[in-house]
């Protein structure tokens, strides 16, 4: 086979996959539409979500540089005072991984596989001239760049501690913001002053002040988990001003309490659109996600940022406690405490079932899983894991376990 | 919402306290907070000087101290806890006129958007014992003068480099506090440390909030016997997710709260009750100050995302 | 604990400064001094040939002692430098309280006690012959104790004899050197009618100074600085002794009033200096600071 | 007259029940076409039984296929009916409960009264299920009767915990030469093995039940108490249960 014929098949699979990643998204879309709970305001976060899938397009539509970034530890304040665009790189077809198999071990995480092709079906779309960052996170992630053969130069690492709760990490990690910050001045080629870290962080303060409403309306179990998903996915693509914006109008609308389902809380691995099948299930075995503990869903936002004063410093300090000692990730060593802010929205939200949900191939999710049952049930919570990746085949399966866990919490429901 | 309520307490408190003699208030000697005798009209005076005074205070023989008429050194103390029980700590947050000095130096710092000092949690360690250093320092040594022939010199050991002596008696017009006193060698050194002691603390103030706390005796000494009173600080360890924000909003930089991992009890030595932390902690319930199992202020997210508004 | 060292060092360098005192303190003197006697009549000692050269008869003070029971007691001493008087009588009042209550001598001293805070005017009569001595002084002691001090009442209410009376000055309870006191000659019944104007005289540090009245009838008296009094503590005294003579007819009245002083509070402090180290000590920590920042965070 | 279906991935069971008494019972494989399936089996049951449509009180279903009967009253998922028909059957002294189903094995632990407060169930793979039974009796051409009898001292050790990857094992197995039943007794083993694991060995409280179709299979159940180590129970019917539980939901 000569090289233009391989170029010629690539060039055809990249075709085929970016058709299917389409399909897959409008078919997802059009489920969304036609559920009972269906409204209007929910159209500006499907749009912001469409331009997910495909970078190359995304780039085009704003018309300032992008930067692509994973995980949720580099702090989108700081990319928003630098005035560059985020590109979360996170993706969650299934019909992506198609093209990412020609590169990537068997057993990957179903996330990275998808991402990646996702990255790879793009034509006209040099990966190495693009701006990426990684906080080194789980080990899939730090392997990436490796594992695509992306060009060095253009990434950048942020070195994320292990450990949040001494002093020594907490440092580090601030360093790592400065060099974040550094690196950021260099690709924008002006400086970040204080007035731009005070203004983005004043900008997702309000975005915070919103969200928290959302989350309260989230609790009374109103909204729908899929449009809950909807719009916490798409803060990482969206202009923050437009995203509260939007979100501001979802929550005018008059939402029903609705009383025959179950609250539950959702934990473990990211749910990203459009692979929001759990979310799906759950729906139809009348629970309702009534708070989570996902990277991609509630806890985009641990916390405001809070400062002491409107120095440089105080706010890089604000931002990097916000994203270090707030963060979820499984990947720290003492995240002992994260169990504790679940507990604490269990109890107030007098939810008493948890369902972990491990995307197969996640080692850090799964390993806490076992840490997390064990907590969990020793406090009297129903603990479910399901473990599964992007494929729908399985879905009997689940909904089985998610019947029975429902009938487990109407039992428990029952007898208080 | 509860900082603004704390500053207009501090405001009135410190009008109260500077110039209440004016006003023919006064509320005595033995308050729990750092209201100076120094200044001509106070309306009230700080207990660490009665402590440190012949007859009333530490400054009277043995025979003396442990006869009946040692009662006399009682009975400010007695006084002094009828002030403190019911406010606690919260005398040191929310009344004392130094503290809301250190505030107004701070404002000055923020609005200049000058960063703020930051303390490695092992200097923090380090610079506890100095305010019990100090606090048992002014009792030994007027006991000191009393009994052992120590030149009488060194009566008011503390009030002569305490920096609110110089400080505050400014707002009524006195600045004759600045000065070096050449009268003897006991004095003149004295003076001398008074001065290098303001300026350093002055600049300390500057550049890390609330820096003359750390060191203060009657923290420190309000700490020992914050058990009477019905004032918690509680954490719902439960509840915690260690994002920090404690940590990092408290002024003292006190570090356990946000590390605590065991006990309910938070109220801990730099403590001074300002409830910045509360406020900035978005658990809900997880910090929550107590007067007799009564929630005064507790934590809230609503509260932290509305606070933000402002 | 390494701040504990550092302190114990510091406290340590205290107690030392405290022990060595400088040579001379007279250089201190030369920076910041009070003018000495601005009303003194001549500079060096002075003799009146009409008043002798010391007085003889006249109360000391002792240090004010506190007793266990709370009250608060004060000897004096009565210094008589003739021999035994014919009599001898020590009375004294209770602030502004008309009432005379005698005190006992014993072996020249005479104590007063005070349960509550208490001004104090004391006089000491004695006859020798026709010379009638009448020491006078005043003072203030804070008792405080439910047991009242025991007063044995004495009559006639008011004294007889003329004596030498300190006017209200600013600090009435804490006499210090520097200060201007201002004393008068008065008698209450002012049967005593003396020749004006007279010198009254001072013995202060054993020298003895004249004072001139400068308006007719009032004295005014600024006590020296003292090196006795600098260096030791702040509760320290000295009995400065006024006294005069005065003659009607062939009866000799001998008046003294002692004024115990403490050493000046306020005089030897130095602003410039004062606000000069704070200066310095700002500019310090401020540097220090900066540098610091500077090295440790370089961004 | 009540009715019970459970329509599983392997079988459909159907029991009828009068007087909380089992009056007739059958299982069939699962073929497509469920529905008419399963009408089939009621009358045949009706037939049985001589009784009428009209005499059925409610009709219960539970399984993968429960959404597509028709008429059903109730539509329980199995974990729950498991759960219920166990407790039904042992009068509440089961308390941990372990379902070899065709597809899917599942742990379940009861409490005294019946409520279900936890359970396990394995993913998507079919090893240590029925359905590796039926490969493994097709391989060795010996129906799965006979699985309970012809049992021996010793097992040939079988590491593929795969179905797929265990049967090419068994097949490298035969063409060394080795016994059938010594490789029986492998395949149990291999199973309990499996199974124990997906329930975590210790913490099972007794008394442990076994139940459904591979339950039959005698030695599977010695290999599963040598597995576990606990005394393993079984009730009459093994593979009824859920049917039988779906009537006491």
């Amino acid at each position: 086979m000569t090289p233009n014929t391989v170029n010629k098949r690539l060039q055809q699979l990249q075709h085929k996959t970016k058709h299917q990643i389409c399909i897959e998204f409008e078919d997802q879309v059009e489920l969304i539409r036609q559920q009972p709970d269906y409204i209007s305001e929910i159209e500006p976060f499907l749009n912001v979500l469409k331009y997910s899938l495909h970078p190359c397009e995304f780039q085009q539509q704003i018309n300032s540089t992008m930067v692509m970034a994973l995980c949720i530890q580099a702090p989108l304040e700081l990319f928003h005072a630098a005035r560059v665009r985020i590109f979360k790189l996170a993706c969650g077809s299934f019909a992506a991984r198609n093209m990412a198999t020609r590169s990537l071990p068997a057993l990957t995480c179903p996330m990275i596989k998808s991402s990646t092709g996702m990255l790879q079906s793009q034509n006209n779309f040099d990966l190495n001239r693009q701006y990426m960052v990684f906080p080194t996170t789980c080990d899939w992630v730090v392997k990436w760049r490796e594992l695509t053969g992306m060009d060095k130069r253009q990434t950048h690492y942020m070195d994320l501690p292990h450990l949040r709760e001494n002093e020594q990490s907490s440092n580090k990690w601030l360093e790592e913001l400065y060099s974040l910050k550094k690196w950021l001045e260099a690709i924008v080629k002006k400086s970040i002053t204080r007035k731009d870290i005070f203004k983005a962080i004043k900008a997702y303060m309000d975005a915070f002040r919103i969200f928290s409403k959302l989350i309260e309306l989230r609790r009374q179990q109103r909204i729908s988990s899929v449009h809950f998903a909807v719009i916490t996915n798409a803060l990482t693509y969206d202009n923050i001003e437009n995203w509260t914006a939007c979100t501001g109008r979802y929550i005018l609308y008059p939402f029903h309490e609705k009383k025959e389902s179950i609250p539950i809380f959702l934990a473990g691995s990211p749910i990203i659109f459009p692979n929001v099948k759990l979310l799906t299930l759950i729906e139809a075995s009348s629970m309702r996600v009534a708070a989570d503990d996902i990277c991609s869903m509630e806890r985009v936002f641990p916390g405001p940022a809070c400062y002491e004063d409107k120095s440089e410093y105080a706010l890089m300090r604000a931002l990097s406690h916000r994203y270090h000692r707030a963060c979820i990730c499984p990947t720290f060593a003492d995240n002992e405490r994260r169990l504790n802010g679940m507990v604490n929205v269990l109890k107030n939200g007098k939810i008493k079932g948890v369902i972990f949900h491990v995307l197969k191939g996640c080692h850090p999710y799964d390993i806490e899983s076992v840490i997390m049952e064990n907590k969990l049930k020793t406090l009297g919570y129903r603990f479910l894991k399901i473990e599964t990746d992007y494929v729908k085949e399985d879905e009997q399966n689940i909904v089985t376990r998610l019947e029975a866990f429902r009938q487990t919490l109407k039992q428990i429901k029952k007898q208080s | 919402m509860v900082n603004r309520v704390r500053m207009i307490c501090q405001h009135i408190s410190f009008v109260l306290l500077i110039y209440g003699g004016r006003l023919g208030i006064h509320l005595g000697s033995s308050l729990p907070c750092f209201a100076c005798p120094f200044v001509n009209g106070c309306g009230g005076h700080c207990y660490l000087m009665i402590l440190q005074r012949s007859r009333v205070g530490f400054q009277v023989t043995f025979d003396y101290l442990f006869s009946r008429a040692g009662l006399e050194v009682l009975w400010p103390f007695v006084v002094f806890l009828l002030f403190f029980v019911p406010l606690s700590k919260l005398w040191c947050g929310w009344l004392c006129p130094f503290c809301l000095f250190q505030d107004w130096i701070t404002m000055i710092r923020k609005k200049l958007g000058i960063r703020e000092m930051i303390f490695s949690r092992k200097t923090h360690i380090r610079l506890r014992p100095i305010k019990y250093i100090l606090l048992v320092l002014l009792i030994l040594i007027p006991l000191c003068i009393a009994n052992f022939n120590l030149h009488s010199d060194w009566a008011l050991p503390f009030c002569r480099i305490c920096p609110a002596k110089p400080i505050l008696p400014m707002f009524a017009g006195n600045f004759t506090h600045f000065h070096l006193d050449f009268t003897n060698t006991v004095t003149l050194c004295f003076t001398a440390l008074s001065m290098v002691i303001t300026g350093g603390l002055l600049v300390g103030i500057f550049f890390k909030e609330r820096f003359f706390c750390l060191f203060c005796p009657m923290l420190g000494l309000m700490h020992i016997f914050r058990r009477l009173s019905p004032v918690r600080f509680e954490k719902d360890i439960s509840g915690c997710t260690g994002c920090g924000n404690c940590e990092r909003i408290c002024p003292v930089d006190i570090h356990e709260v946000h590390l605590e991992n065991e006990k309910k009890d938070v109220f801990m030595q730099n403590c001074m009750g300002c409830m910045h932390c509360v406020e900035s902690c978005p658990g809900d319930n997880v910090l929550s100050f107590k007067w007799f199992g009564f929630t005064l202020f507790s934590s809230s997210r609503n509260y932290l995302s509305l606070k933000r508004k402002q | 604990m390494l701040y504990l060292k550092h302190f114990l060092i510091i406290i340590f360098f205290l107690f030392l400064t405290g022990l060595i005192e400088p040579a001379s303190f007279n250089r201190l003197d030369l920076i910041n001094c009070m003018p000495v006697h601005g009303h003194m009549l001549n500079s060096g000692p002075y003799r009146n040939k009409r008043i002798p050269n010391s007085p003889s008869f006249y109360f000391e003070h002792k240090a004010p002692l506190r007793e266990t029971n709370g009250q608060v007691s004060q000897v004096f001493s009565l210094i008589f430098k003739d021999n035994d008087p014919d009599l001898m009588d020590v009375y004294f009042t209770e602030d502004r309280n008309p009432t005379i209550y005698k005190s006992s001598i014993k072996d020249g001293k005479v104590i007063i006690r005070a349960h509550r805070p208490t001004v104090f005017q004391l006089w000491a009569v004695a006859r020798k012959g026709e010379n009638t001595f009448i020491a006078h002084t005043n003072c203030m002691l804070f008792g405080n104790s439910k047991t009242k001090a025991e007063r044995i009442i004495f009559f006639p209410k008011t004294p007889e004899a003329p004596y030498i009376e300190m006017q209200a000055s600013k600090q009435p309870y804490w006499p210090q050197t520097g200060q201007e006191f201002i004393f008068r000659i008065s008698s209450k019944t002012g049967f005593v009618r003396f020749a004006l104007p007279t010198d009254l005289m001072v013995l202060s540090n054993n020298k003895v100074f004249a004072l001139k009245s400068y308006d007719r009838l009032r004295y005014v008296y600024t006590p020296a600085h003292d090196q006795y009094l600098r260096k030791a503590g702040v509760r320290a005294g000295r009995n400065d002794i006024l006294f005069t003579q005065l003659r009607e007819a062939d009866h000799c009245f001998n008046l003294t009033h002692t004024l115990y002083v403490h050493r000046s509070r306020t005089a030897f402090e130095n602003y410039a200096i004062g606000a000069a180290v704070f200066g310095a000590s700002c500019f310090f920590f401020i540097g220090w600071i900066i540098l610091n920042r500077k090295r440790r965070t370089p961004w | 007259m009540k009715i019970g279906i459970d329509v599983g991935s392997t079988a459909i069971k159907i029991v009828f029940s009068a007087d909380n008494q089992m009056i007739w019972k059958k299982a069939v494989p699962t073929r497509p076409e469920q529905p008419a399936l399963v009408n089939e089996l009621i009358q045949q049951g009706l037939d049985d039984c001589c009784l009428l449509k009209k005499d059925i009180k409610t009709l219960c279903t539970t399984g993968y296929g429960r959404n597509l009967i028709n008429g059903s009253s109730r539509v329980v998922d199995e974990i729950t009916a498991n759960a219920a028909g166990i407790h039904q059957l042992t009068s509440g002294r089961a308390r941990t409960l372990i379902n070899i189903g065709g597809q899917d094995v599942k742990i379940i632990k009861l409490s005294d009264t019946g409520r279900i407060l936890d359970f396990k169930m394995n993913d998507k793979c079919a090893a240590g299920t029925g359905r590796f039974f039926e490969i493994v009796a097709k391989i060795l051409d010996t129906p799965l009767n006979e699985f309970s009898f012809e049992s021996s001292d010793e097992p040939v050790n079988i590491n593929s915990i795969c179905a797929v990857f265990a049967e090419s094992e068994i097949v490298s197995l035969l063409a060394q030469g080795i016994d059938k039943h010594r490789i029986i007794k492998g395949v149990n083993n291999s199973v309990a093995r499996r199974i124990a694991n997906l329930t975590g060995h210790a913490d099972l409280d007794e008394d442990v039940y076994v139940d459904g179709g591979p339950a039959l299979n005698q030695g599977l159940i010695e290999s599963l108490e040598n597995e576990l180590l606990y005394d393993i129970k079984k009730v009459q019917d093994p593979q009824f249960t859920v049917a039988w539980g779906t009537l006491f939901c």
